[in-house]
């Protein structure tokens, strides 16, 4: 499998914090890969130099070839690296298929386009019914839905989604896995973050532990999950 | 930052209080009389920054009519420290009230407080901007009042202002005159300079306790999130309210000061553009910091002044003649300077503590 | 009756005066939340550059229906060149910076931009030249000129342009994303400094018209003139919401029928005990009560705040 | 502080420093360029004369201040020239700064002579430095309403003013000039010394149908408020004291100047001898006199000649001189009165005619 | 039977059109742990707006430790007795730790201006106390160092622990806590559920929502589950657990 992303020696610092103290990993193409750790270990952080929301003070970031690090955000997006952050994003006061649209802003093929929106709302009929609708008044999980929709909207190569359990309710969780098997299973690569670890590793092929702003474990994720190490640290057992 | 032990604190204190004290003798001897002046101005503008602050910089409610309160506390002593009001009501007052100093300001202050509920009351709902706009229209609601309330019963002496005003005396002693203490001549301006001095530090001792107290952190708390700060029992509208009256209480303080040392007022003092200029004081020292807050009065007051002295010169060395009109070029490099310091420092020249992390860590999350 | 119909016109004249200037204040406090308090100057930037443009022009014998409209779009070239140049050098450093920087570099920028114009084009007022013979309407009683009429359908053509773009183009949209959340906005791959540039010179390209309009209509321009018209512009772009479009104009339009309706009328309301010297008073005193009610302007958004 | 100047040069010249103070920041900075512009030509003038005083030659040196139209800065700039020590001060322009700078001349001694500031608070504050060398509010206003009512028979007139100091006086003394002379007074409004828009209480003027018009305030109004007048088809005479004898007026009136009146206190240049003179070489020099540059120039003159008359330049000693003097100027003749008010300063009329002002009549206003 | 701490009857609220909770009543009882479950948008946190005085109720009333509410007034039901923490976390962000929690103790603290300004004896013994407090708080939560870091730069966990101790300062008797353990791993969730109970120990009644069924079902003593605005069923954890409609609207069948 070749590799799609590469990462080597990756920091990244907030002043004088050191939140991502040198971290090596790849994904290859379409694959699926979590990261997992506790709270405050980088993963957030790692997300954001990726997508290039914050400047990276050391380490190289190659995707496809070629090297990011200087590639400012939007341009990243049209290179094919979509984010799905914490917390959502959605613009509130823009209309569900304005967020939509805005997913596909770095595109012209209008025609293109529309049979993407078309098939978005295919994959989330729950979305169809507010389109028109303001996305701040979108309960969580259909919000959560409207931010995966709208990364998928720049037909991304790499999609990273940044806890996207978070503050939904169970029957909310186990639709946005679906999806991610889904998209997962179409060949798209997904970097996924969770805090739901043991859900993330049923998912993933391949995952990295993060603690301290390090990777301290990486492996197969069938593995992991079965590690004793994994289970204290992270599934609570 | 750095820990000092106590002795050497005291020392720099010391050393501090003798230069303060002595500065009207320095300046006037090295720079002239007028920058004694220019300094007492520039006192009354600390004690309105001051005051500013409590509203702005603890308490988070950007205010833009500030001005008003400096304007109340000014006609308060105007009016009954002046002949004036023999031409309001000349039967009850053939002479005017002339009342004393002393029994104007305390009064003055605390109708000033009056006048600072009056307006907060109506704007507590009010956030931002929308809360700029409001207190700059309430700022120039008072101006109007006193450019008109000559008539129909001459209140205010409408745009003609009110002259004759008495002089501040203390203990008997009028400081409109030269003194002579222990062979020292004391001008009428040096005299005033220690009784501002005197407010000054009375002011900064207000908000400095103030700050360091259960009410400050309350504040400050509505500043950071006011739906937060009401959930942990803060009643928001009395400590709303209440910046509202202590700063204007120090407006009101330092008005009353100004009309005793001018002499005169009019509404032309009390404009918009005093507002602004009180709150880039505060801003550009370094808002919710006493020291910033000091510092950047003192800048803004003298530069000016100093620009107005320098810009000559400047140009004779730089040129050889005078190419651009002194005066344009004076106020044109006061608005670069503004632009200039907010560029390199966000914060403030002098930020406090918790202005200075804020910006540290905003920047690094760019 | 005349009387008031006549106050009605003038009021609406001045509204959307006002209301021309305002949707440029709008315009950049919806994207950056930002006070502009140089846009006032930038209208004054604007006048002044038509008004050497349309002289020079004229000088040189260039018809005046020709010279209006080219004098027109100089003062829009060089007013968006300045607006870029003032987002640029004043605001974009201080965009992350705590949030009243902006507002005293805002400051800075208007004395700088007043003093320089005062360096160029001297202390003086300058007379706005009449190159179209102006006519006279009389409408009920009431008396319109061309100037006025033109006035008025512009700000109603600007803002319904505005409202095109902002709500109907992929750029509009990616104004509104960038004013929501600028790290989501980039992360669709918006360039957000680009958004922002495009609409400060959006913003100060309108500025130039509002010049060109409020000179050609008072019949003067003034290094001065900026101040206390993007005062009461900015005052309008409160009372109707400030960030929202229609807001501006609503707003624009009501300040000035207050303005014109209280100047007239405020002497017969209170028995005469006030009279036209507070006409100010009377407006801020409706924006006061409107704003108590409606904390966020006539038509700004409520979004009450989450909890 | 006494007026001399420390650095006497050294061929035994006297340097002789006068202040001036104007706003030259600000709206009204075009105003107060023409005042400096005034008192530099008559320091100019008397340097090129070449003036002994107490047998030495004197150069005069001419400090020029910017007090914004600023109260507080006014004091602060007099205090600076007080610190240069001046001899003399030409200033304020405005009332509201002329008043307070006025006790810090007179606790130093030093002779002002305001060319511009007309409340008649000014005088009246028992200064003995205090002086003008232009009528007061109550002396134009009041030639000014009698006229109005007398000359031009205006029976139904209604009031405008922009509450400044100086639109604010002029007006009430002209109301009550013109009331005594048997008019009524139908509308009383207001703006602003920063507005151009007037339409609505033109509007509301308009509803009660007077005859004349009365303007206090200054030409940057006046021209756009006359253009306004004509546009809404009122249908009054517009009259205007002399913040309203500007060429400006005209300009920002364009054609709607036709017939506006305007007063201006003195005789006017043309008459006066070295008028002429004067307003020649001046708009040579610098540009067409704004409004109070011949005044200054006068004030320059009249402090001079105090100077010349005591033979020092020391104000204790020419003060004295300048109170008692009689000095003929290019405004007028120039005596004060107790006060330092000019003393039966006559006030010409002028009237746009074919897009310029031109004189209609001067009226001693004895009292 | 003693009267329950918290009383609800019959509250409603509307946004605009939207009915975000229609007719809930429910009581809590002193000592318990209730908890509050729903799906995204059942009006879960609305209830604790309501509760809390952050939100005026559409209709109904609340009584709180016998004292009738229906005023929106936050700071007097924090001073009756109710403390919460937000669901988007809402700590002075850019205050210290420490100046977090000491502004919870506003609530319990009385000086005023004058006390300020004079520092009588009464006021520092005060400070003196309130710090003490804090402190003792923070170490229970678990934050060193909290007069040095800004609440801002706290991980996410420390940040949830941080807001339960301020809002322990306030000496709440009804803790309400909205989804505290969103973005916690599953051993960071079973350190809160220790920390939580420990606060029950201590006499503190405790209100939960929380979207980690496991958390909910192993710590309250009774659950309420709110659907549409609703209150849909209530009762102790296994007769939630098992409610049909709760399974259909929340949990989902395991099947599915
Ligand atoms: N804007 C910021 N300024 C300063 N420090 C920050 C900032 N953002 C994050 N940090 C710090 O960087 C470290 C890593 O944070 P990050 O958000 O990447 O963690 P995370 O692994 O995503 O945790 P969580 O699971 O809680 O989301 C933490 O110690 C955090 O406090
Ligand atoms: N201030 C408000 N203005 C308008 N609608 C609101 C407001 N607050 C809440 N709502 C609406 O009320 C409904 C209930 O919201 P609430 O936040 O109570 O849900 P919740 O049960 O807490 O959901 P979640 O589990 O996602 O937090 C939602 O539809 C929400 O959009
Ligand atoms: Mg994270
Ligand atoms: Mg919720």
């Amino acid at each position: 499998m070749n590799k799609l992303l590469e990462i080597s020696g990756l920091e990244v610092g907030y002043g004088g914090i050191h939140a991502v103290k040198g971290i090596d990993f790849h994904i290859g193409q379409g694959e699926l890969v979590a990261l997992i750790g506790s709270n405050g270990a980088g993963k957030t952080t790692t997300l954001k130099a990726l997508a290039g929301l914050i400047a990276p003070a050391g380490g190289e970031i190659i995707y496809d070839g070629s090297v990011l690090n200087a590639v400012p955000a939007h341009q990243r997006v049209s290179m094919g690296i979509a984010l799905v952050p914490e917390g959502r994003g959605v613009f509130a006061r823009l209309t569900v298929a304005e967020n939509l649209l805005m997913g596909a802003y770095s595109r012209c093929d209008q025609a293109q386009i529309n049979e993407d929106l078309a098939r978005m709302y295919a994959l989330f009929p729950r979305l169809v019914e507010r389109r028109d609708q303001l996305a701040g008044t979108l309960s969580g999980g259909e919000q959560q839905m409207l931010a995966m929709a709208r990364a998928l909207m720049s037909r991304p190569r790499l999609l990273m989604l940044d806890e996207p359990s978070m503050g939904l309710a169970p029957l909310m969780v186990k639709k946005i896995f679906e999806t991610i098997r889904e998209v997962a299973a179409q060949g798209m690569s997904i970097l996924l973050v969770e805090q739901n670890a043991r859900l993330a590793l049923q998912v993933s092929s391949r995952s990295y532990v993060m603690e301290g702003g390090s990777i301290a474990l990486s492996g197969v994720s069938a593995d992991l999950l079965g590690s004793d190490a994994v289970q204290r640290a992270y599934l609570g057992a | 930052m750095k820990k000092y032990n106590f002795s050497t604190q005291h020392v720099l204190n010391g050393l501090l209080l003798v230069s303060v004290l002595l500065l009207p003798f320095l300046t006037d001897a090295l720079l002239g009389r007028g920058w004694v002046r220019i300094v007492d101005f520039a006192m009354l503008y600390i004690m309105l920054a001051l005051g500013l602050n409590i509203v702005v910089g603890y308490a988070g409610l950007l205010d833009l009519g500030y001005i008003a309160f400096f304007a109340v506390g000014a006609y308060c002593y105007a009016l009954t420290g002046s002949p004036h009001l023999a031409l309001a009501f000349p039967l009850l007052f053939p002479d005017g009230l002339h009342l004393s100093f002393w029994i104007v300001l305390p009064l003055a202050a605390v109708l000033a407080g009056g006048f600072g509920v009056l307006l907060g009351a109506p704007t507590l709902r009010l956030r931002g901007d929308y809360l700029a706009i409001v207190t700059l229209g309430f700022g120039e609601i008072i101006r109007i009042f006193m450019n008109n309330l000559n008539a129909p019963v001459n209140f205010t002496n409408g745009p003609q202002g009110i002259s004759r005003i008495d002089p501040i005396s203390v203990a008997g002693v009028s400081l409109n005159s030269t003194q002579q203490v222990m062979g020292i001549t004391l001008p009428s301006v040096h005299l005033y300079f220690y009784l501002f001095l005197a407010f000054t530090m009375l002011v900064v001792f207000v908000s400095s306790r103030l700050e360091k107290s259960r009410i400050g952190r309350a504040w400050m708390a509505i500043r950071e999130d006011e739906i937060a700060a009401s959930a942990m029992g803060i009643n928001t509208r009395n400590l709303k309210l209440l910046a509202f009256a202590m700063g204007a209480m120090f407006g009101g303080v330092s008005g009353t000061l100004f009309a005793g040392f001018q002499g005169f007022v009019s509404p032309e003092s009390f404009s918009l553009m005093e507002s602004i200029m009180v709150l880039c004081m505060v801003v550009l020292g370094g808002m919710g910091h006493i020291y910033g807050v000091i510092l950047g009065g003192l800048l803004l007051a003298l530069l000016p002044e100093v620009l107005r002295h320098s810009v000559v010169p400047l140009q004779q060395a730089l040129f050889g003649k005078t190419l651009i009109d002194p005066e344009s070029l004076r106020m044109l490099l006061f608005g670069v300077a503004l632009i200039v310091v907010m560029l390199y420092r966000p914060a403030g020249l002098w930020p406090s503590r918790v202005r200075r992390r804020e910006l540290e860590s905003d920047e690094a999350a760019r | 009756m005349e009387i008031f119909f006549q106050q009605i016109i003038n009021g609406l004249v001045q509204g959307s005066v006002y209301a021309l200037v305002a949707l440029g204040y709008t315009m950049v406090y919806g994207i950056l939340g930002l006070i502009n308090f140089a846009h006032g100057e930038v209208v004054m930037v604007g006048a002044m550059l038509a008004l050497s443009a349309l002289t020079a022009l004229i000088g040189w014998g260039v018809p005046p229906l020709l010279a209006l409209p080219v004098s027109l779009l100089l003062a829009m070239a060089g007013c968006m060149l300045l607006g870029f140049g003032i987002e640029r050098i004043a605001y974009r450093p201080l965009r992350h910076a705590p949030r009243l920087a902006p507002l005293i570099t805002a400051i800075g920028v208007s004395i700088v931009l007043q003093n320089l114009a005062m360096m160029i084009w001297g202390r003086e007022y300058h007379a706005f030249p009449q190159l179209i013979n102006n006519q006279s309407h009389h409408v009920g009683g009431a008396i319109i000129n061309d100037i006025q009429i033109i006035i008025i359908i512009m700000a109603f053509v600007i803002m319904a342009g505005l409202m095109l773009i902002v709500h109907r183009t992929s750029l509009g949209r990616a104004m509104r994303a960038v004013a929501e959340n600028q790290h989501a906005a980039q992360l669709m791959g918006v360039d957000v400094n680009r958004v922002i540039s495009v609409t400060f010179m959006l913003g100060s390209a309108l500025a130039a018209i509002a010049g060109l309009m409020v000179s050609a209509n008072y019949g003067l321009a003034h290094y001065y003139m900026g101040f206390l018209l993007g005062l009461k512009a900015f005052t309008a772009a409160v009372l109707g919401g400030i960030g929202n479009l229609r807001g501006a104009m609503l707003g624009g339009l009501l300040l000035g029928l207050i303005e014109s309706l209280g100047a007239g009328y405020i002497g017969d309301l209170t028995g005469g005990f006030l009279g036209s010297q507070y006409q100010d008073v009377f407006a801020f005193f409706v924006l006061i009560a409107v704003l108590v009610f409606r904390p966020s302007g006539l038509l700004g958004e409520r979004l009450a705040e989450r909890a | 502080a006494c007026g001399k100047s420390a650095n006497d040069q050294a061929a035994g010249e006297l340097v002789v420093r006068i202040g001036a103070v104007a706003p030259l920041t600000g709206p009204q900075a075009h105003l107060g360029k023409d005042n400096e512009n005034g008192t530099r030509m008559a320091i100019d003038d008397a340097n090129a004369k070449g003036i002994t005083i107490g047998g030495k030659k004197v150069h005069f040196e001419l400090i020029s201040e910017d007090d914004q139209a600023d109260p507080k800065t006014a004091t602060i700039v007099a205090q600076k020239l007080v610190d240069n020590k001046v001899a003399g001060v030409i200033g304020h322009l405005n009332s509201g700064t002329t008043i307070p700078a006025a006790k810090i001349y007179s606790d130093n001694a030093i002779p002002q002579i305001s060319p511009s500031a007309t409340a008649v608070s000014y005088t009246q504050q028992g200064f003995k430095t205090a002086f003008r060398v232009m009528a007061n509010d109550a002396q134009q206003g009041r030639a000014l309403g009698e006229y109005a009512v007398k000359n031009l028979g205006a029976v139904k007139i209604a009031i405008i003013d922009d509450r400044t100091a100086y639109g604010q006086g002029l007006a009430d003394e002209f109301i009550k000039a013109a009331r005594a002379a048997g008019a009524q007074i139908v509308a009383h409004e207001y703006t602003s010394d920063k507005s151009v828009d007037f339409t609505a209480v033109l509007t509301a003027v308009k509803g009660r149908q007077p005859d004349l018009l009365f303007y206090g305030g200054m030409d940057a109004q006046g021209g756009p408020m006359a253009r306004q007048i004509k546009a809404l088809a009122l249908n009054v005479r517009l009259m205007m004291g002399d913040g309203g004898y500007t060429p400006e007026f005209v300009k920002l009136a364009g054609d709607a100047a036709e017939g506006a009146y305007a007063s201006l206190p003195g005789v006017p240049l043309d008459k006066m001898p070295g008028g002429k003179d004067f307003s020649d070489r001046f708009v040579a020099k610098y540009q067409p006199i704004q409004l109070y540059a011949p005044y200054c120039y006068d004030a320059v003159n009249v402090m001079i000649a105090a100077m010349q008359k005591a033979d020092s330049i020391d104000p204790a000693k020419y003060m004295p001189a300048l109170a008692s003097l009689s000095h003929q100027g290019v405004t007028a003749n120039i005596q004060f009165d107790g006060n330092g008010d000019l003393k039966g300063g006559a006030v010409t009329l002028y009237q746009v005619k074919q897009g310029k002002w031109q004189v209609l009549e001067t009226v001693g206003a004895e009292k | 039977m003693s009267e329950p701490l918290l009383a609800l009857t019959g509250i409603g609220k509307q946004f605009g059109g939207l009915s975000a909770l229609t007719d809930v009543s429910l009581h809590i009882n002193a000592g318990e742990i209730y908890g509050l479950i729903g799906p995204n948008g059942a009006g879960k946190t609305t209830l604790f707006n309501v509760v809390t005085g952050l939100y005026q109720a559409s209709s109904g009333e609340f009584r709180f430790n016998g004292r009738r509410f229906q005023t929106g007034a936050p700071h007097l039901l924090a001073q009756a007795g109710i403390a919460r923490t937000f669901q988007n976390i809402r700590l002075f962000a850019n205050l210290t730790a420490l100046e977090n929690v000491l502004i919870g103790r506003h609530a319990r603290t009385r000086a005023g201006v004058f006390g300020a300004l004079f520092k009588n004896r009464a006021t520092r013994d005060e400070e003196r106390a309130s710090i003490a407090r804090a402190r003792q708080l923070l170490d229970y939560v678990g934050i060193s160092k909290p007069h040095q870091t800004l609440a801002k730069n706290l991980s996410y966990g420390e940040q949830r622990r941080l807001e339960i101790a301020r809002a322990l300062a306030t000496e709440p008797l009804l803790l309400a806590l909205d989804e505290p353990a969103a973005g916690m791993n599953a051993t960071e969730t079973e350190s809160l559920k220790v920390l939580l109970q420990a606060i029950r120990s201590t006499g503190v009644t405790v209100m939960l929502i929380e979207h980690d069924v496991k958390l909910i079902m192993g710590l309250c003593d009774r659950v309420a589950v709110l659907d549409y605005g609703r209150k849909i069923a209530e009762g102790t954890p296994d007769d939630v657990r098992n409610n049909p409609g709760v399974i259909a609207a929340y949990i989902g069948a395991e099947s599915e």
